[in-house]
């Protein structure tokens, strides 16, 4: 599954997209990251971030991933 | 109508293809957003392809839902801007005057807050992404509360 | 800057040289009345040359007064205009969004009740003066309310 | 003095400008247009009209006025 990273969550990661093994949850993934990169894992906690999977809002982390989900990690929004 | 590109944003030709589609319209108003200079060499937009597309149709829904609009125009920038350029136009056509100065507000109060787009600033001293502010979010939360009296 | 004018009013091409003059504003919003159609062949608008510019200049002197304003814009047509045709332009530059839409918003208040003109519809069943709406007065009282506060 | 009419009062008048002996007040230019058209008079009292001297707005028709003076009637007001 794809996972992206937006504003300054691409800068903590060191790339704007990684690729993750199929893994069931959102919790999952965030633990999978965890483990390769504490402080991205960590970022990724931060104040105001929002998830979007395949290009939905999820606020759920439990909700079940499927093998080719696209997961975004969005730190807030700054439009207009 | 809704744009999200990378290609310079002509506010004042986008808006008279908008007019012409008045009809009978009697009130166009409109805002263009521009990259303020003070500093900034570069202003760096960063967008979700389709997610940002899909939010920006969302809250142009509620607009429509919202007000009494024969139309709206919503074209945002992404990519690498230069202070003077056009960021984003939004515009709206109604028969009433208020109703067309009205949306315009709250779409941007909600492109503000909620149009997937993450912006960085280059300066002399470097990089910097921009977090939404505070007021900016208490001006879209001023619409919630206004859609419940 | 004020212009009241027999010939077309070219909102787009007004607007732009004014978004040129921006500077370091972030924020340009601006206001666009058009002629409604509707049954009316044609709308007369009669001003009082001097007086009209002089009360729409102390009009702009009083927005600019109360909101933090970079430079403002107001178009104003007179003569003989046909449906689709702009009547009123109104522009304002902030370096605030929201600085920029209250004060258009708010020139627009005041045109509609202080700004000396007398309009004419012309219809199939004849010619119709046009006397303001009673929305209009209530809404340029509401800012005097908010001036108080 | 020059005596000028606008909007719907220019109808009733029948014209847009009209010339008036020299008068004292506005109030002695009233009794004149009276004199003259009765329903002129009527219509110059009408809801919402207001009177420019030299174009800025006169409330007290008391104020004296000058030869050469020029008194405009403007029924309500309808800009935007």
């Amino acid at each position: 599954m794809r996972v992206l990273f937006f504003g300054r969550l691409a800068d903590v990661a060191g790339k704007r997209e990684r690729q993750a093994p199929a893994l069931e949850t959102i919790a999952a993934l965030r633990a999978w990251i965890d483990a390769e990169d504490a402080v991205l894992g960590e970022a990724l906690r931060g104040k105001g971030v929002r998830i979007a999977l395949n290009k939905s809002i999820v606020h759920d982390e439990n909700a079940s991933l499927s093998e080719g989900d696209e997961i975004a990690f969005m730190p807030p929004l700054s439009g207009g | 109508m809704i744009r999200v590109q990378s290609e310079p944003l002509d506010s004042a030709q986008s808006l008279a293809a908008f007019q012409a589609r008045a009809h009978n319209a009697g009130a166009l108003a409109s805002f263009t957003g521009l990259v303020r200079g003070g500093g900034v060499s570069k202003l760096v937009l960063e967008h979700y392809p389709g997610f940002t597309e899909s939010e920006i149709a969302r809250i142009e829904g509620e607009a429509r839902k919202r007000f009494d609009l024969i139309d709206t125009l919503i074209i945002h920038r992404f990519g690498a801007l230069a202070p003077g350029d056009a960021i984003v136009l939004v515009a709206a056509l109604s028969t009433h005057r208020r109703a067309a100065l009205e949306a315009v507000d709250f779409l941007m109060d909600y492109l503000k807050t909620e149009a997937p787009f993450w912006k960085r600033e280059e300066r002399a001293d470097g990089s910097h992404w921009i977090e939404p502010r505070a007021d900016d979010r208490i001006a879209r939360s001023a619409w919630e509360e206004s859609s419940e009296s």
